[in-house]
């Protein structure tokens, strides 16, 4: 066989070494780890999450024809209950509860998303610099990183919200600031580890630059830890600015948004609608994210993926 | 096995050391502060076709002395030089070329081969290295004792024996003169050890390499070294041929070393 | 009568709907002041059977066959009852003394917690039953080494303080899971010391799971060589070093630096 | 740079020919390790006002013109002086360090709106949301790491597949809502708790000694106010806990299961103790080191909700007063807030890491 023969898919254990069979945990783990990637959502709570957030993908991209109504038009008697025309009852201007909710999703969806993106991007990026080259480099990002860190994450994305003027465009700038850190810590610690960890030592030796030793040998190997705070992180940036929406520092209205919605019913209490079902909304897409996260997390972690008997002899 | 009686200097690496530490120290920093000196002041030649095991218990300096000759740890004082170039601590740059021809083979099999990546991709990138193109993936494969088809599989399908035999073909792939072997033996089965072993001697020895081994078994050592170096507490107590040290230990340290081996003699007698 | 005698004994575990056998028909004595040395590559199912004796087996596994501890059947017995003889009766000594105990609690509280519940001895007299008995395990300053934690302890002492707690008790029998694996040479001579001495004193049968065949043939009397789960070979020390029968065991003693194996 | 780690294992001490290898440190090591953390948290709280600074003077919106409102600010000569009395006609690193000194001496600036300064109205909402804050962190610590235990030590049963998924909901939601549903179910359905507010409005505050109704009714020796304040306590803690107690399930539980398969639990179960000690002298006690410092960050998550439920409640707490501070834009008012809930979110990770050391024998002792 010569170099330039064309790759195969990985044969596993049938081999024709009479050694005997692999034992070790860890390796188990990462072994799963790639079989089990794409099945991981095959847990219970994982299929749950699929299926949810499935839908509201269907929502959000569907919702001018899924609406009832038009989300802005104050065309009906206001806070009446729902049933009958309006599904879900109207708020304090008449405006259809259930037309705004579908259309909020429009909003919100692609707002966390971008913005986790942004910030998964950004925190790894700089994370995996600090990681790989020490030294002032590190200390400088990690340190504007714990400088975050020292805040609560609402109340950081609340005091620069308020700095920026409220608007999606700036609550969203508020929510990168916060989630970054994050991110950072976690690439910088696996690149760190992965940095000494002795396949980079030994590719090093071999005369890999530290620059190709982190794209090439180090990256594989931390991508999918990031992947999977990166899912589960979809869902408290949606918690996060629906917080700022709440404190009217986000979406500005007339916009429909959930967190604003919220805001506007709580002081409602005989028309309980108005905040109940904005609520469920958030409710129900974040936990969708945590639910898959967690999956994906699971099928990540040795530990889980040992199996009972493994670990001894 | 071509052992010299000389103690010491044995007339080849004193000639010409391909490889010499001289009053080589470092010292690492301690978690709670404070300084821990874990190498001190050691002097070692390594000649050519020539291969020195350095026998120590943990905590002696033997893995730190490796990975300063590999340029991955800084010395806190003494020169090391590799062919008459000085061994220079590994930045972010690539390692310069005159010290390419020192290659180590690690400890921990499971952590020695990257898990994303093919076998064949990680031995290529060895072969890159080596001018005169003496291997290529599958002869690399058959030297270890290894199926060809190896090469298209991942780490993770392999035994720790068969992982320490890749490293053992990717270090081997670059064409080292110096090849260092950090306690490779460590980590497999007694039943395993001696054999990686003396492949990892016959591979380099072939290849006209010298090797370093390291290892806390004497027992394995004295099978497949020239010379053996014994190291306690940082310091190098005694050098000499395998011969000498063996059958006419000098160093009390030594002496104990020696004596604690159990023979496997079935006599029920507890050593040392 | 042998201490404890194991008959065909079968432990499979299943993950899923894939059942894996870990030991099979493993049949092997313990006998009272003698050390029984069970050799094995990983995965040969010494560990387990050591296990197995302690009622320790993994999570999810299936127990089958015979272990007769002096009279008393321990497969199938339930967790509660077993759980009265372990420490008692059967104790254990594991591989890693570093890890072995918890790096939070000191070594005189470790020492003492099984034996004030086993025998309800005061806090007072458990104390200096420890101090005694690490002094019977060659710990310097015993009175001293009480009051520490684990971490302020090098690997072969803590393995002392893990036999001194092991015996504490006074049991009959002791499982010892490669305890010298993780120690220096020079450190694995006296443990290997420690153990005869124990085995030989307290009339223990000693269990000594071990890859290392310079071990037991300083120690062991008889050794059980096995592998995959099998029992390969049983025999006294002596002609299973030097005469092996079987082909694996023989491989295996070849396979090391200095073994002298007659043909 | 050196690639490798400093890998020289410290577990254990060296043996007496080993011991003139070791330079010993300067300090003895909880001091040293004490002085460190008091150094870093310093750091960060320097770094805390220099956000809430740098915020204040980033508003694209001119602060002048916020303060003075519309039609000042076209009077070009009042802006003027108005903008010297401010000092903002100075460099940036002069006006931080007016900035500075004016913190230091208490001075946080004036509410826009209110007119009263930030710190006196700070210092008076505090203790209620401080109340909160124990209620709701004690609340969530039993709770939280009750429930990990018990998911953690029945892993992949029934039990613990529940607890994960009503830990996964608890961070679901958002908090302000469950505030508004508890609020809605439990008073305006239920009527089983007390209304908003910390007390009914018919009753008059105890006389103030730490500013915590509870303690300061107790200590006046009213109990039928006590009884009020406590009631009125329930509901927004066990709100505001739902969070932290899906974080520190979570938490707990995945420490748990690290611990779980460690050696020494083999050990201690090899020992034959019975499996209460094993599980809270052994197990729990090695799985509490990482989660007191959860408990720290499960703190800044209560702060969070705090701001976002108090209004909810008409709890006249910091969360209230940041609410209406956000609402109105009242810049002064939510960098003061932000300010204070940084520092207070600091101490407490100090303290946190203090118990730390404290409770783990390799930081105290060598």
């Amino acid at each position: 066989m010569s170099i330039g023969t064309p790759k195969q898919p990985p044969t596993n254990t049938t081999s024709a070494s009479a050694e005997v069979a692999d034992r070790n945990p860890v390796d188990r783990g990462v072994k799963r780890w790639q079989l089990r990637f794409p099945k991981a959502l095959r847990t219970p709570l994982g299929f749950i999450g699929a299926i949810i957030l499935s839908i509201w993908l269907i929502v959000a991209v569907f919702a001018p024809l899924l609406a009832p109504f038009n989300p802005l038009a104050q065309d009906f008697p206001r806070l009446s209950a729902p049933g009958g025309e309006n599904l879900l009852g109207t708020d304090t201007l008449g405006r259809d509860v259930l037309s705004r909710l579908i259309v909020a999703a429009r909003t919100t969806l692609p707002a966390a998303v971008f913005v986790v993106i942004c910030s998964a991007v950004l925190g790894s990026v700089l994370g995996a610099i600090a990681g790989y080259f020490g030294r002032a480099v590190d200390e400088i990002i990690m340190r504007i990183a714990d400088l975050v860190f020292a805040f609560p994450t609402i109340i950081l994305a609340m005091v620069i919200a308020a700095a920026l003027g409220p608007g999606l465009k700036n609550a969203i700038i508020a929510i990168l600031l916060v989630s970054w850190p994050s991110y950072a810590r976690v690439t910088r610690s696996l690149v760190m580890s992965a940095r000494n960890s002795e396949y980079v030592v030994a590719g090093r030796l071999l005369g890999f630059s530290a620059g190709k030793s982190l794209i090439r040998e180090i990256s594989p190997n931390v991508l999918s830890p990031v992947v999977v705070l990166a899912t589960l992180d979809v869902g408290s940036a949606i918690l996060t600015m629906a917080g700022l929406s709440f404190l009217s520092l986000g979406v500005v209205p007339p916009t429909p948004d959930w967190g604003a919605m919220i805001s506007e019913g709580v002081s409602q209490f005989a028309a309980w609608w108005i905040a109940f079902f904005p609520g469920l909304c958030i409710l129900t897409i974040v936990m969708a994210f945590n639910f898959i996260g967690d999956s994906l997390r699971d099928s990540l972690d040795p530990h889980t993926a040992q199996e009972v008997g493994e670990t001894t002899s | 096995m071509t052992t010299t009686t000389t103690t010491e200097d044995s007339p080849r690496a004193s000639k010409d050391p391909l490889l010499e530490l001289d009053n080589v120290s470092c010292e690492y920093k301690l978690n709670g502060g404070g300084r821990f000196r874990a190498v001190s002041n050691v002097s070692l030649q390594l000649g050519h076709s020539e291969v020195l095991g350095l026998v120590g218990e943990s905590g002696c300096g033997k893995s730190t002395l490796a990975k300063l000759i590999c340029g991955l740890e800084k010395t806190a004082g003494g020169t090391i030089t590799f062919e008459s170039h000085p061994v220079k601590p590994l930045g972010l740059g690539r390692r310069p070329k005159n010290l390419l021809g020192v290659q180590m083979v690690f400890q921990n099999p499971y952590a020695s081969l990257n898990p994303r990546r093919r076998i064949r991709d990680q031995l290529t990138d060895a072969l890159t290295l080596d001018p005169k193109h003496n291997w290529t993936v599958e002869s690399l494969l058959e030297a270890v004792d290894l199926p060809v088809d190896a090469a298209q599989r991942f780490s993770h399908s392999f035994s720790g024996g068969q992982r320490q035999r890749i490293a053992i073909a990717r270090a081997l792939a670059a064409g080292p003169k110096v090849l260092v072997g950090d306690e490779p033996i460590a980590s497999l089965d007694a039943f395993l050890q001696a054999r990686i072993a003396r492949m990892m001697r016959d591979l380099a020895i072939d290849s006209g390499a010298s090797m370093i081994f390291i290892s806390h078994d004497l027992s394995v050592v004295r099978d497949i070294a020239d010379r053996v170096a014994v190291m306690e507490a940082g310091n190098i107590v005694e050098v000499g041929s395998t011969e000498q040290i063996w059958n006419d230990p000098q160093h009390p340290y030594t002496k104990k070393l020696l004596a604690a081996i159990p023979k496997v003699d079935g006599k029920g007698i507890i050593p040392g | 009568m042998s201490m404890i005698s194991i008959n065909d004994l079968n432990l499979s575990v299943t993950t899923g709907k894939v059942e894996k056998h870990i030991l099979r028909n493993v049949s092997f004595d313990l006998e009272a002041g003698e050390i029984t040395g069970v050799a094995g590559a990983s995965g040969s199912g010494k560990t387990q059977t050591g296990l197995a004796i302690m009622g320790l087996s993994p999570a999810g596994a299936q127990l089958s066959g015979s272990i007769d501890f002096d009279g008393t059947e321990l497969v199938g017995m339930p967790a509660k009852v077993h759980n009265r003889l372990r420490g008692v009766q059967l104790s254990m000594v594991f591989q890693d003394p570093a890890s072995a105990f918890h790096p939070m609690l000191t070594i005189g509280d470790q020492m003492t917690d099984h034996y004030r519940h086993h025998t309800k001895a005061s806090k007072k007299d458990a104390i200096e039953r420890a101090v005694h008995i690490l002094e019977r395990t060659h710990v310097p300053h015993p009175d001293e080494a009480i009051g520490k934690y684990p971490h302020q302890f090098s690997g072969g002492q803590l393995q002392r303080i893990a036999f001194a707690s092991a015996i504490i008790c006074e049991p009959n029998v002791l499982i010892a899971d490669e305890p010298t694996t993780a120690l220096d040479v020079t450190v694995q001579a006296g443990i290997l010391r420690l153990l005869r001495e124990l085995c030989d004193d307290l009339n223990l049968a000693v269990l000594l799971v071990t890859h290392d065949f310079g071990v037991l043939s300083s120690v062991a009397d008889t050794i059980v060589v096995m592998k995959n789960g099998l029992v390969v070979e049983t025999g006294d020390r002596e002609p299973v070093i030097t005469a092996p029968k079987h082909e694996y065991t023989r491989s295996l003693i070849e396979s090391l630096p200095g073994a002298e194996v007659s043909r | 740079m050196s690639v490798s780690t400093t890998d020289s294992s410290t577990a254990h001490p060296p043996s007496s020919d080993e011991a003139q290898r070791i330079k010993p440190p300067l300090l003895p090591p909880l001091l040293r390790y004490i002085l460190i953390r008091i150094g870093i948290s310093l750091i960060l709280i320097w770094g805390v006002t220099v956000v809430t600074f740098l915020m204040t003077n980033l508003v694209p919106t001119d602060p002048v013109a916020a303060i003075l409102g519309d039609r000042a600010a076209a009077d070009p000569e009042i802006v003027a002086a108005t903008r010297e009395r401010l000092g903002l006609d100075q460099p940036l690193i002069v006006q931080y360090f007016t900035y500075l000194s004016n913190l230091l001496q208490g001075d946080m600036g004036v509410s826009n709106q209110t007119r009263t300064p930030v710190l006196q109205s700070i210092g008076q909402v505090f203790p209620a949301s401080i109340e909160l804050g124990i209620g709701a962190i004690l609340i969530s610590v039993i709770i939280g790491l009750l429930l990990g235990l018990a998911s953690a030590l029945k892993q992949n049963t029934i039990l613990d597949h529940a607890i994960r998924a009503l830990s996964l909901i608890g961070i679901s939601a958002p908090t302000f809502w469950i505030a508004a549903v508890g609020y809605y179910v439990f008073f305006f359905k239920l009527r089983v708790v007390p209304g908003a507010g910390r007390l009914d409005p018919w009753i008059t505050p105890p006389p103030r000694v730490t500013g915590l109704y509870t303690v300061d009714s107790l200590l006046a020796g009213q109990m039928s106010t006590f009884i009020n304040a406590f009631g009125h306590l329930i509901l927004p803690s066990c709100v505001l806990a739902l969070f932290t107690i899906g974080l520190l399930t979570r938490f707990s539980r995945s420490s748990v299961l690290d611990i779980i398969r460690l050696d020494y639990v083999t050990a201690a179960r090899a020992k034959g103790l019975p499996a209460r000690t094993v599980v809270f002298k052994y197990i729990f006690r090695g799985a509490l080191v990482p989660i007191i410092t959860v408990v720290g960050l499960a703190f800044g998550s209560l702060l969070s909700g705090a701001v976002l439920t108090e209004t909810v409640f008409a709890w006249n707490g910091l969360g209230q007063y940041a609410f209406r501070g956000a609402t109105t834009l009242d810049l002064p008012v939510i960098m003061g807030v932000g300010l204070v809930i940084g520092i207070v979110y600091i101490i407490v990770n100090f303290i946190v890491d203090l118990i730390y050391g404290f409770v783990d024998p390799r930081v105290r002792v060598r």
